[in-house]
């Protein structure tokens, strides 16, 4: 019995140890970025070009955001309406056929295409056969392929969590499915399928390798133009860090591209709460 | 409406649920089903107004015929639907205003008249009993109402939309006493107009509103008839069982 | 509004866009310069008809991207860029596939053979043959002691550019001779890179370009090869083997502006930077 | 009534086609990259390009193999799994079992911050702290290593393993939890012989989704493995991973040259590699339901 | 061993649950708990043995004295729990083989001995009435029996540590009336050595094996006393309702 309270206590200890390193690692992981990066944070890093010998030395990282901002927003705008009504068929129409089956294989593979993948083909797709050149336009649509399953498997599994009764009791009264999806089943559902885009755009803020090949360069004054390239923060990191540019600088841009990821979090957060309020 | 089953089967995937049910529902009247939990009852209600068609892996064979006609062979199935409601056993709010709830199917069907729909909330909530608890929060969401206000509220949801027949699935086994007894007799008066199936897992409660008694087992009918009778002088062995207590 | 993605549209839309902006790219050791240029001729500018009248008052977009030589040459090619930024001679097969291009010296370069300064090998043998550097390169010499007992017993890390690089290809050809290297080669994605890798670690060993060395002075220390200490004057006569060009280079002649700017780095604020960042301009 | 009836299934119809070029975009890129690299399947042929372990594509008769690269994924990839296993798991049992709530929701988001931190900005940790740290600590000649590369992907795979595991354990029902603890058997007792056997599938599944993840990853690799040609021997040797191949070549490859041509053949490899993990795991997954269907 | 409570008040939240319950069930007799739905039986079983600290956001206060001491003074809860013996509504097989679910406790509490292990093994499985069925298929998966056989493999779990009290939440609501037979069997013999708690909501059951009756509403004691004497007079008009079938 004493060995039992023994071995008891001791799994008791591995398991805490195991849930507070997770807690360690991230705070670790920010508080590490924040003392290093927190100097960097200046109105000039925020709002001006990247200068100096070599480019990037000193200087802001504004055309980074600027570039990033852009593309996540193709690929929020391209990836957003076909991923919804990829999860509403998926969650309204298809039922348990077949071809749901497969749609939901698919997008379960799409979700596991390596980045880099998504680099090449796009890199090949739009850059070299569409034509695009390096580009807003390219780096914006390979994000999307690469953001699309999640749009929809969040947007599937937000609308699958609406309350079934709901479906039975608009059926039995003999409306539309359609009817019930617009009064009923979309307006609760909207708060998560908005913090799910959000945590999309995350993800697609924080992606190097698909625009690394298909959209991003080291220095642009300006940043819109879609068949123009673009900075953007991940792949200015990369430069800064491994081109030995500066050190500094790189730690500021990853406090920024983690403060951004941190701000879509915690406003997806807030949607959630705001659903469990609502519901 | 009269409404009658002829040789109903249902299976799900292999697993055959509903064997050869042959019933006639009367006019104007209350039926009562009964039997012990997953026999099919509420498969059965599911049948008789094609809310079964959304379960995965169904099959059927046989006819159900209102007035005459077989609802399956009807194209439009919403509007058999619409005639033949249904109220689960879980009562349900839909996330909207309670007079929204109410005028839920209504508006569908295309009802813009404003004045004609705030008639129709204030008949059909009155009908369910409900009215005098509600008139006065019209617009606030239906789902700060109590368990037995929502499952009146479905009642009169359904209402609304006109039906000739009522299907309710143990409408009151989640309720206190005192819903029950509400329910019962708005179920009562109903029973003027309307026709009314009621499963119930309550014998007393079967005793006492309806006026014939249907007992399943296994998907299949055991024994059906009018209540007194059923009740007193069951014909069958596992009937007598069934209301004395012995299976559940 | 991304809506007009549709492939048959985009082509006219991006002759457009390369009209009104320059996109070069290429070799990482050239970029950062080019860069540089970019950014000062764009300071100064603003608008392109303030360098020159005739043009109308648009203002002045330059990109700059990186990725190698090879990147550099491959893209002028399939028109990625306008112009690209190649560390190297231009191979024949690659002429041919631009034959109305122009190939324009922005100055020269050499590979130094460069160590960390802590390590000892620079008192103890300052010097190596061309066949030493070979064999370190090749993976022969493993460890420093092999190559002279005096210095320690640690294992030689090797810093090496990977295939796009141009210095890889200049390396290839004027030291190893189709030696290859060693696959233990730490590969690195640009000349920065393995500049940035000597500096910090104590054993490596590897093909730093001289601008860089000289842009890292202290941080890195310069080896001298067959008795020749690359240095402005050795590389530029020619007594430094292991040189080689930067070269810009265009698929078609160059546009109005696209020559505007290569003048602009031709002239002496461009050449100025090429000399700020450690490399040798071309000879008058 | 008739035309709300028609549009009814136009709804349907419009989301099923867009469904439909979803799925198609996924059999396209197949397709796309397997007629890319549709000639470097004859000349090397499969055997000879996926157990070569010389990569020369430039080189007078090039020389394509990318068997070091296979395995430097999979050394990476696999080490990541290994590590991440042990403390994967108990953190999920944490999070479903021990954790107090407020620790619990504070810990979730905690793991949704995690996943979404970008992979460059790993890597770029990984390389500033980890390299130098190993660099210094073990003496190291430079500190860039598979292992490196297999311990910053712990940490980025460590949230997947955590909430899927998380939600295998929470799947199973509370009858379980109240039948073993009435009587009156300790908590870990229970969590050790009950609950984990009970979630053995469901656990599995969580580590089979995150090999995937680990497999396709390219920026913390590519700056932490170091980046060579030789093939690795052991975890702390340096290899250069298919996707750090891709990465750093792709974009000098002249388009259409056999080098462009290899350089597909391989993101084929890793994308028919990874896919096939998906594929196991959605199988896997399907499995598990039969068998928590009985009681 | 004789169980007592003391102005036992449970707290779900802010909802109160049970309310001033003062109970004792004598030594070595079988008390039936009945009441509606929600009113609290459960919950009071679970308060008997502590497997109510296993929810979150319970309250309570009072005490309940185990052969005069309070349980909730104990410092070790698992030898309580061991104790007093709970089996729940539904059914649950450990995802053990049927004989390392009846020495699941057993193993626990370190007991080594082979030969000993097989010996309580086969006598709570002779107890429980399941060692003829199952003698030759020990090591199989449990989770292959039937729901009633399930059931007493519970009680085999239960009394294989050896508990001075049983408490059996419903234990015979999913099975078949010659399960249920069997289990109000093993009742009776059980009966002759433990105090036995049982929650039922089939009135016929406690009639049937039940020495004492204890009815609740709403977290109330309404009556208990002895089984014969509260079915038949029943002081009280909730009870009578209840037993005549109007509450449920
Ligand atoms: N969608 C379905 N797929 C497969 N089997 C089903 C499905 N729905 C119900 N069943 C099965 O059909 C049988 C009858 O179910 P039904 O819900 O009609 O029972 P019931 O009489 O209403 O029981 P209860 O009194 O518990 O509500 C059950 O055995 C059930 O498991
Ligand atoms: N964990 C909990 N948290 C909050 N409320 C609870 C919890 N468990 C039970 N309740 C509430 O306590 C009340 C009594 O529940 P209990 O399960 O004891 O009822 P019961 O008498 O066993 O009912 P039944 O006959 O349906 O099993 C119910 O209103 C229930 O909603
Ligand atoms: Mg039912
Ligand atoms: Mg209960
Ligand atoms: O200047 P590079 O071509 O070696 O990058």
């Amino acid at each position: 019995m004493k060995l039992r309270l023994m071995l008891d206590f001791f799994w008791l200890a591995i398991f805490w140890a195991a849930g507070l390193l997770l807690l360690v690692v991230l705070f670790g992981i920010l508080g590490y970025l924040f003392y290093q990066g927190h100097t960097s944070l200046t109105q000039d890093f925020f709002f001006s070009s990247p200068r100096g010998l070599p480019l990037g030395a000193e200087g802001g990282i504004f055309p980074a955001i600027q570039g990033t901002l852009f593309l996540v927003v193709i690929a929020v705008f391209t990836a957003v309406l076909p991923g919804l009504a990829t999860a509403i068929y998926l969650a309204e129409y298809a039922g348990k056929s077949k071809v749901n089956t497969v749609i939901n294989l698919t997008i379960q593979c799409m979700a596991g295409i390596p980045s880099i993948v998504t680099g090449l083909f796009g890199y090949a797709l739009f850059v070299v056969k569409m034509g695009f050149g390096i580009s807003l336009l390219a780096g914006g649509l390979s994000l999307a392929i690469m953001i699309f399953p999640v749009i929809v498997v969040t947007a599937r599994d937000a609308l699958q969590a609406v309350n079934r009764d709901y479906r039975w009791v608009g059926i039995s009264l003999g409306v539309s499915r359609r009817y019930l999806l617009s009064r009923v089943i979309l307006p609760q559902a909207a708060p998560s399928i908005l913090g799910g885009l959000l945590l999309a755009m995350g993800y697609a803020a924080g992606a190097t390798a698909p625009i690394m090949v298909t959209a991003a360069v080291i220095a642009t004054p300006s940043a819109g133009n879609l068949f123009e390239p673009v900075m953007a923060l991940p792949y200015h990191l990369y430069i800064l860090f491994s081109q030995q540019i500066s050190l500094e600088k790189a730690y500021g841009t990853a406090l920024v591209l983690v403060l951004l990821l941190l701000t879509l979090n915690v406003i997806a957060l807030w949607f959630k709460n705001l659903k469990s309020k609502g519901a | 409406m009269s409404l009658k089953t002829e040789n109903l089967q249902v299976w799900f995937g292999n697993q055959s649920i509903l064997n050869c049910i042959n019933l006639e529902f009367p006019n104007k009247n209350i039926s009562a089903i009964m039997g012990p939990s997953g026999c099919g009852k509420t498969t059965l209600l599911k049948t008789l107004n094609r809310t079964l068609e959304l379960e995965p892996g169904y099959r059927y064979t046989g006819r159900v015929m209102l007035s005459g006609k077989n609802i399956y062979a009807e194209k439009n199935v919403a509007t058999v639907r619409r005639r033949i409601g249904l109220i689960f056993q879980t009562p349900v709010a839909l996330p909207l205003s309670i007079k929204e709830n109410v005028l839920f199917g209504v508006r569908y069907y295309g009802e813009r008249n404003k004045a004609k729909l705030e008639e129709i909330n204030e008949q059909c909530l009155k009908q369910a009993g409900l009215w005098k608890e509600v008139k006065d929060r019209l617009a606030q969401p239906a789902r700060e109402l109590s368990g037995g206000q929502i499952q009146r509220l479905s009642i009169a949801r359904v209402l609304a939309v006109n039906p000739e027949i009522l299907l309710l699935d143990e409408p009151c086994s989640n309720l206190d006493p005192s819903s029950t007894k509400m329910i019962e007799d708005l179920l009562h008066a109903l029973a003027n107009q309307l026709t009314i199936i009621l499963v119930t897992h309550n014998l007393f409660q079967a005793k006492r509103v309806a006026h014939n008694t249907i007992f399943m087992m296994d998907g299949q009918i055991i024994e059906s008839g009018e209540t007194k009778r059923l009740f007193n002088h069951p014909e069958k062995q596992q009937t007598y069982d069934f209301i004395s207590g012995l299976t559940w | 509004g991304c809506g007009q993605s549709e492939p048959a549209k985009s082509e006219p839309a991006r002759q457009e866009s390369t009209a009104q902006s320059i996109k070069i790219g290429g070799s990482s050791t050239l970029a950062p310069v080019i860069a540089k240029c970019a950014d000062d001729f764009t300071e100064e500018y603003k608008t392109w008809n303030k360098v020159d009248p005739k043009l109308p008052e648009e203002p002045i977009v330059i990109f700059v991207s990186t990725g190698g030589s090879g990147f550099g040459v491959k893209s002028a090619i399939d028109g990625t860029v306008d112009i690209g930024l190649v560390s190297r001679e231009v191979k024949d097969t690659e002429k041919g596939k631009m034959p109305n291009g122009k190939i324009i010296k922005m100055g020269s370069d050499a590979l130094t053979i460069a160590v960390n300064p802590k390590n000892p090998v620079i008192q103890v043998k300052p010097d190596l043959t061309n066949d030493e550097v070979k064999r370190i390169f090749a993976g022969e010499i493993k460890t420093w002691q092999e190559l002279d007992a005096k210095l320690p017993a640690r294992p030689v890390v090797l810093a090496i550019r990977d295939l796009g690089g141009g210095a890889s290809q200049v390396f290839d050809e004027l030291v190893m001779k189709k030696t290859p290297i060693a696959k233990e080669a730490l590969q690195l994605p640009s000349m920065g890179a393995l500049a940035g890798k000597v500096a910090e670690n104590a054993d490596a060993i590897g093909y730093v370009s001289f601008g860089l060395v000289k842009q890292n002075q202290g941080k890195i220390s310069v080896l001298s090869v067959d008795g020749v200490t690359p240095t402005t004057e050795s590389i530029a006569s020619g007594q430094y083997k292991i040189a080689r060009p930067l070269l810009l280079v265009t698929k078609e002649q160059p546009n109005e502006r696209q020559q505007l700017f290569i003048d602009y780095l031709l002239s002496k604020k461009g050449l100025k930077v090429v000399e700020d960042m450690g490399f040798i301009p071309p000879a008058k | 009534m008739l035309n709300k009836k028609s549009f009814h299934l136009s709804t349907g119809t419009f989301c099923l086609v867009i469904a439909c070029c979803a799925t198609l975009l996924l059999l396209s890129l197949l397709v796309y990259m397997t007629l890319v690299s549709w000639p470097v399947w004859f000349s090397p042929g499969p055997w000879g390009f996926l157990t070569g372990t010389d990569w020369n594509p430039l080189a007078a008769p090039p020389q394509l193999g990318i068997g070091t690269m296979i395995l430097s994924t999979l050394w990476t990839a696999l080490g990541a799994v290994i590590l991440a296993t042990p403390i994967g798991l108990c953190c999920a049992i944490f999070l479903a079992e021990y954790a107090p709530s407020w620790l619990a929701q504070l810990l979730r988001p905690v793991l949704n911050v995690l996943t979404g931190i970008p992979s460059v900005v790993y890597g770029f940790l990984g390389a500033a702290v980890l390299v130098k740290y190993f660099e210094i600590t073990f003496n190291m000649a430079s500190g860039e290593s598979l292992f490196c590369a297999s311990l910053v992907l712990t940490v980025m795979v460590l949230p997947y393993i955590v909430s899927a595991s998380e939600s295998a354990l929470r799947a199973i029902p509370l009858k379980y939890r109240q039948t073993s603890l009435a009587l009156g058997v300790s908590k870990p007792y229970f969590t050790l012989r009950v609950l984990i056997p009970l979630a053995r599938n469901g656990l599995l599944g969580a580590l089979i989704l995150a090999f995937g993840r680990a497999s396709g990853e390219t920026m913390a690799v590519l700056m932490l493995a170091g980046n060579t040609m030789v093939l690795p021997s052991s975890w702390f040797s340096k290899g250069e991973p298919l996707s750090a191949l891709i990465a750093l070549e792709l974009g000098t490859s002249e388009v259409g040259s056999l080098h462009y041509q290899s350089l597909f053949a391989a993101g084929l490899v890793l994308l028919l590699f990874v896919l096939s993990i998906n594929l196991f795991f959605t199988w896997f997954r399907r499995d598990r339901r039969n068998e928590v269907g009985k009681p």
